[in-house]
């Protein structure tokens, strides 16, 4: 990899094949790209794949602007952020997105079965357990606790990675926590209740996480970038349609219990960013503060 | 009050196996003063170490009247005073232990230090003072003690010759004056037969006991007259020449040599 | 012909000036230090200022604007909600350490059967990333302060639990054989013998101990915290405050040197019989 | 038969039996309810799923990876912490002048580098070594610097009086003298570099056992993450024993060990 | 050869100030065997160790002609051998250090323990050994180096009699095979008499020089005869008188205090 430092170019061999570096992180939302890389979707399109899999944004991002990745996966918040910071990056591709279905969604706010909280009204003044504190997880679930007519200032978020989440809830040691799958069946699976559908609350089919590249890269080579972007398309239409291919491929890159992944409620894979959702996210953001004042400039980082 | 019965001891260490003590059978009588005499090498040191429950015998066996009041120098005297204690603190603390009372403590200590000639040092380390001075405050140290039983290994090796002879009364009036019981380890010939009333010989490796002799001297002595006293002369002699035979008996003509007995197996 | 003396370090008589006089040598050599202390630091960064100086690269700002950050990101307030709160944890995570790590050595180190049965598993644990553990260790001890503290002792005790294992076990024989000959045992033993003997190593352990804990103190937050030095540093990395994350480093690096001086102090104190012992006799 | 080497197997013995007592309490603890058994499940389960994972090919090209970024990492460090902590040590005027650069750069977590190593190598074996060679340095070099001032000045004299070279004053005894204080040194690196070779992993997704992990860890997979926990324990025992074997080869003189031999 | 001119030394620590060295000027010939007798603490070892350049002198010159060749027994023999060396290697690193050719080293090896009766122990290590062993291989690595100037403090105090006298007729024949330069500090009157050609006497602490005496004994001398010569009474009674005169002069009785001067500032 260090061959590629000088910028965002893929070493080509002589047949013309691009090798490629992705940063993703290995849960079920990248699901389309390994089954696109199964399914020949990049070769045909002379890509040869690597996944790089990274424990989110801290070593990813970096990676993707010094050209050691030439693609990264990111939630679209974190780009947001990163826009207002000017890291010289942008959007290709659409990476994930919910459901839109209260009920249904591949992440939402849970409670212990026998928490007092019962709708999400009641999350205001508690403390709830997020991946990640300024993010796509705090200022949705203020939004839905927004919407049911709480107060969302009061809540204290804690941050805690997913897979802690349903021992903390269990344990007592947060009120709420909002988890993702496959935490979410797990905890769903152990008695615990559902009481907010953040995503769906936030915005109708919220787009979550998108893949970007560096703004170096889609000016130097931006067949590449159009490759890679055709390629991932397809791999997402794919996968929206052949659900059982996606539970299939799942076993191959992550270590989620094979019942488990029978039951999993899978995310949307539409191949078109949703603009207002995101549009929504950055107002999300900008209220609660995590911009540090700025506004993101959504045509500089959206394609 | 101090028994050894059939005592051997050999060390092991690796394929190294020395035989320091072949087998030792004495007597010490309570309030007796045995000097302990022996080439380089023989035992001597391993003797005392076992007497004072330091060294587990191979076999045989030894036992002291009253384990408790025993007070040992020894032949390392550098490292054996605390470095991060003060002299002081070195000749208190083993007080402290025995739980003398602190006015009592302060005049045993102050009476020690000033016995050897060390007043005036007590806030130094021991790394500040000279080799025979640290011997000194090891010496102090056991005396402040006031044990029922006194083993002393080569205690006067790093001190001059009139601090020696000072020295020497000074243990001959404790003695005396507690009716301690102590063993001596000395190279001196002189000096052994100048302070015991029995003097041991050892032979060199493999160790036994060489001859005995009792020193009939008056028991009070002084550095001039019983050093002139020709039944002196004639102890010192006789130890003098079975300290030879020890040597000669072990087929080393340097006499230096050959008190090791090292079995590699 | 004439050669008197052997040259000897300078740095042995830049120590001897400084101890023990007042007036004139005292405040020469208190400047001296100073000068060695701040020379080096003051060369790296100069160096950094310089080469940094037209970086392009997002994530290595020049020095320049990172020293901007700093000065802004660094306001009192913010030193009493994140500073405060991580140096308090740091304090009793790193005291508990000291103890416990103090404690378990001298017990094991003393007694070789127990060193046998404890060690593989004391291994096993040392050898398990915090970050994997932290989830366990949340499992019994919740997501609060007591889980950082926790977290902290957990990586910091091993360097003085080893260094007083080590220390004790080699404790001169014959000293040891004093003591025993003396009848100090029990407590006294302890007290007397195998802690001021294994102090120079256990006092190496506190030292590796301290920079493990400011490094775990950062860790700890990265999980399950709200405020902190290192959740903070983290939130900058996440939220692309690149400059701002380096100058949370660069405070990091002022914090251990300046708890380094602070155990620098105690160490002379504490081990002046045993600074004095070495340098008796390259003293004049 | 010398009393060490009857001590040997009674000392493996024992540490065993401690071992097998760890097994028991985990096994316990969530048998009896005092801990949930679907967050801490029994040792009988992890052992099993340790039985699963131990018998694919890339859990141990996983083992592989980390063993070699380990071993790597630590031999650099070694090497750069002894011979820089001895250079330092024993001129005293390097050892004021970088004391404070020291002091300053040892408590910058490995990890709030990541980036920076991101930047470097992307996710490949040169991030783990950086930081991996970041945090284990440190260890050996300020356990050299006190083991280098815990020279016996009668010693030192000694050379000195017998002109030794400055190179067999290092050898013959600044060398012997930190050789215990450099195994402690080693032995705590030895730990640090594996923590922090897994740590990398689990968190840039460098191949390895920590890379690993995080994916059983997303993915909910209790018993194979406690499994894969317990090999990085494992490993982490089985270092130590080599340590201690080198250990009791090369410090045969010394009080700690020799104490044990004639006990 | 070896020229010491108004040294003085202080050793200051803390607050304590102790003045070990008031002023000392002497001259040592090459190849003159020279010994030095004081009291207990009063500056021996300081000094061996100001002209050995192992010590800075508060004031003072030191000259010594041949630094390069200069071997020291130290009074601490035991923490002056390498614990992690064997005996041999003990012996042989110097030499080594000294670029000797292997054969050659070898063969001064063995020669030098032979000669102090440790042969056969080349393996042990050291604290395998007992005191006075210990101090022969100190003594081993100084002869086997065959210095042009020898420092010996106390060499002899841990060792028996006869191996003593062993040991003198030892450095006496070495220095007239070698002619090499020695000073050699003891507490044994006799012995000092015995081996030197001079005698220098250091008076108590403030140190200076007490007396000096040549020993104008024949150079062939033997342990039996020289030692009944009536010159041989006469010289020692002289050097006891000195010292004791020495002792006297501090002003204090008993003669074993006094030798510190310690100053709190
Ligand atoms: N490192 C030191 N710090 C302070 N004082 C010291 C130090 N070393 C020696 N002294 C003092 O210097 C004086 C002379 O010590 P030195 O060791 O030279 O005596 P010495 O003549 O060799 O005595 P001995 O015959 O007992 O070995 C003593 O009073 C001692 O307390
Ligand atoms: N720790 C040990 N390991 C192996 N051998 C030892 C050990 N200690 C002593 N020895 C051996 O035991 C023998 C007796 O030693 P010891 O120290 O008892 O002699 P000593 O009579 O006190 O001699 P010295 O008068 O020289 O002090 C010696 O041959 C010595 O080599
Ligand atoms: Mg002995
Ligand atoms: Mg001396």
């Amino acid at each position: 990899g260090c061959g590629s430092s000088g910028g965002g170019d893929a070493p080509t061999t002589a047949d013309g094949v691009a090798q490629v570096k992705v940063g993703v992180i290995p849960i079920v939302d990248v699901a389309p790209i390994y089954l696109g890389q199964q399914k020949g979707f990049f070769k045909s399109r002379n890509i040869e794949l690597t996944m790089e899999s990274g424990q989110g944004g801290a070593a990813i991002v970096p990676g993707v602007v010094s050209g050691q990745f030439q693609f990264g996966f990111s939630n679209v918040t974190s780009l947001l952020i990163a826009q207002t910071k000017n890291v010289p990056i942008k959007v290709v591709a659409n990476g994930v997105a919910s459901t839109g279905e209260a009920g249904k969604d591949f992440g939402g706010v849970v409670v212990r079965k026998d928490s007092p909280i019962t709708k999400a009204a009641d999350l205001a003044g508690k403390k709830i357990a997020v991946n990640t504190l300024k993010n796509i997880g705090d200022t949705t679930v203020r939004e839905s606790v927004r919407k049911a007519g709480g107060d969302p200032s009061a809540i204290s978020f804690v941050e805690m990675p997913f897979p802690n989440m349903p021992a903390a809830v269990e344990g007592g040691q947060v009120e709420a926590a909002w988890v993702v799958e496959p935490s979410l069946s797990a905890v769903t699976a152990a008695g615990g209740r559902v009481v907010a559908w953040n995503y769906v609350d936030a915005a109708p089919d919220l787009t979550v996480a998108a893949y970007f590249a560096s703004s170096k890269l889609i000016g130097e080579n931006p067949d590449l970038v159009k490759r890679f972007t055709e390629a991932m398309n397809e791999s997402l239409a794919y996968a929206d349609a052949h659900p059982d291919e996606v539970r299939a491929v799942l076993g191959s890159y992550t270590k989620i219990d094979a019942k488990v992944r029978e039951g999993l409620t899978l995310p949307k894979w539409p191949t078109a960013i949703n603009k207002p959702s995101v549009e929504t996210l950055a107002k999300l953001g900008a209220t609660d503060g995590i911009f540090g004042g700025a506004t993101p400039d959504l045509a500089k980082i959206l394609p | 009050m101090l028994e050894v019965k059939g005592l051997r001891k050999v060390y092991r260490s690796g394929t190294r196996e020395v035989e320091a003590l072949r087998e030792l059978t004495f007597t010490v009588a309570a309030g007796e003063l045995v000097c302990l005499v022996g080439p380089s090498g023989c035992g001597k040191t391993t003797l005392l170490r076992c007497i004072a429950g330091l060294l587990e015998p191979t076999s045989g066996q030894v036992e002291v009247g009253d384990k408790a009041g025993l007070a040992i120098v020894f032949q390392e005297y550098g490292r054996s005073l605390f470095p991060w204690l003060t002299v002081r603190d070195n000749v208190d603390l083993p007080l402290r232990q025995k739980k003398v009372p602190r006015a009592r403590r302060r005049q045993l200590v102050d009476e020690a230090l000033t016995a050897v000639g060390l007043a005036g040092t007590e806030s130094a380390y021991p790394w500040q003072l000279s080799g025979g001075m640290q011997q000194r405050v090891a010496i102090a140290r056991a005396v402040a003690y006031e044990p029922s039983v006194l083993l002393m290994d080569e205690p006067f090796a790093a001190v001059d010759a009139q601090t020696r002879a000072d020295l020497e009364d000074l243990v001959r009036s404790l003695w005396q004056r507690l009716g301690v019981t102590i063993m001596f380890v000395t190279h001196d010939i002189d000096e052994a037969v100048y302070l015991g009333q029995r003097v041991l010989m050892l032979s060199a490796s493999p160790t036994v006991i060489q001859d005995e002799l009792t020193v009939d001297l008056p028991a009070e002595r002084d550095q001039l007259h019983t050093r002139a006293d020709p039944r002196f002369t004639a102890l010192r002699t006789r130890v003098y020449e079975q300290i030879q035979l020890a040597k000669v008996r072990t087929g080393t003509a340097s006499g230096a040599a050959g008190e090791l007995s090292s079995a590699d197996r | 012909m004439t050669d008197r003396t052997e040259p000897r370090p300078a740095g042995a008589d830049r120590r001897r000036a400084g101890e023990g006089q007042e007036g004139m040598p005292g405040l020469h050599s208190m400047i001296k230090r100073f000068l060695l202390v701040i020379g080096l630091p003051v060369v790296l960064f100069a160096t950094w200022y310089l080469a940094s100086a037209n970086s392009e690269n997002f994530y290595a700002p020049p020095l320049r604007q990172i020293l901007v950050a700093f000065a802004d990101t660094w306001t009192l307030d913010r030193l009493r909600a994140d500073v405060l709160p991580s140096l308090a944890r740091l304090g009793a995570g790193y005291l508990l350490a000291a103890v416990l790590g103090i404690a378990l050595g001298v017990a094991i180190g003393a007694n070789p059967r127990l060193r046998a049965a404890s060690e593989p598993v004391l291994e096993f644990f040392r050898a398990v990333p915090p970050p994997v553990l932290v989830p366990v260790i949340m499992l019994f001890a919740g997501i609060g302060n007591g889980m950082k503290i926790i977290v902290i002792v957990s990586g910091c005790v091993w360097p003085v639990l080893l260094n007083t294992v080590e220390g004790v076990r080699a404790t001169d024989s014959v000293l040891s054989d004093t003591s025993r000959a003396y009848g100090i045992t029990g407590v006294a033993r302890l007290r007397h013998l195998l802690l001021p003997a294994a102090s120079p190593q256990i006092v190496a352990g506190l030292r590796q101990a301290l920079s493990i804990a400011i490094i775990l103190m950062v860790i700890s937050e990265m999980f399950a915290a709200s405020n902190g030095l290192g959740f903070t540093i983290v939130q900058f990395q996440r939220s692309f405050a690149i400059p701002e994350m380096w100058s949370g480093i660069i405070l990091l690096g002022l914090l251990g040197f300046a708890l380094s001086e602070l155990f620098r102090l105690a160490e002379r104190h504490a081990l002046s019989w045993y600074h004095g012992l070495r340098d008796a006799q390259r003293r004049s | 038969m010398t009393a060490a080497e009857r001590g040997a197997p009674r000392t493996a013995l024992l540490g065993l039996s401690g071992l097998a007592g760890l097994l028991l309490l985990v096994e316990v603890l969530p048998r009896a309810g005092i801990v949930s058994d679907s967050y801490l499940p029994p040792a009988s389960r992890i052992l099993a799923a340790l039985g699963r994972e131990a018998a694919t090919g890339p859990f141990w090209v996983a083992v592989g990876d980390t063993l070699l970024a380990w071993a790597i990492g630590l031999a650099i460090a070694v090497v750069a912490g002894v011979t820089v902590g001895i250079v330092i040590g024993a001129v005293p005027v390097l050892r004021a002048l970088t004391a404070s650069t020291v002091e300053f750069l040892r408590p910058i977590p490995s990890v709030a580098l990541i980036p920076l190593a991101v930047l470097l190598y992307g996710s490949d074996l040169g991030s783990t070594l950086l930081l991996v060679v970041y945090a284990a340095f440190w260890q050996v070099l300020v356990q050299v610097l006190y083991g280098v001032a815990d020279v016996d000045p009668v010693a030192a004299d000694t050379a000195r009086s017998f002109r030794f070279s400055s190179w067999g004053r290092i050898r013959y005894v600044l060398w012997p003298t930190a050789l215990p204080y450099v195994f402690t040194g080693v032995r705590l690196a030895a730990s640090v570099a594996l923590v922090l070779a897994v740590t990398t992993e689990l968190v840039i997704g460098a191949p390895g056992l920590g890379a690993v992990i995080a994916v059983a860890q997303t993915s909910g997979a209790i018993p194979t993450m406690y499994a894969l926990i317990v090999v990085t324990g494992l490993l982490g025992v089985t270092i130590n024993v080599a340590a201690r074997a080198t250990e009791r080869h090369f410090l045969s003189w010394h009080q700690s060990v020799r104490g044990e031999a004639s006990a």
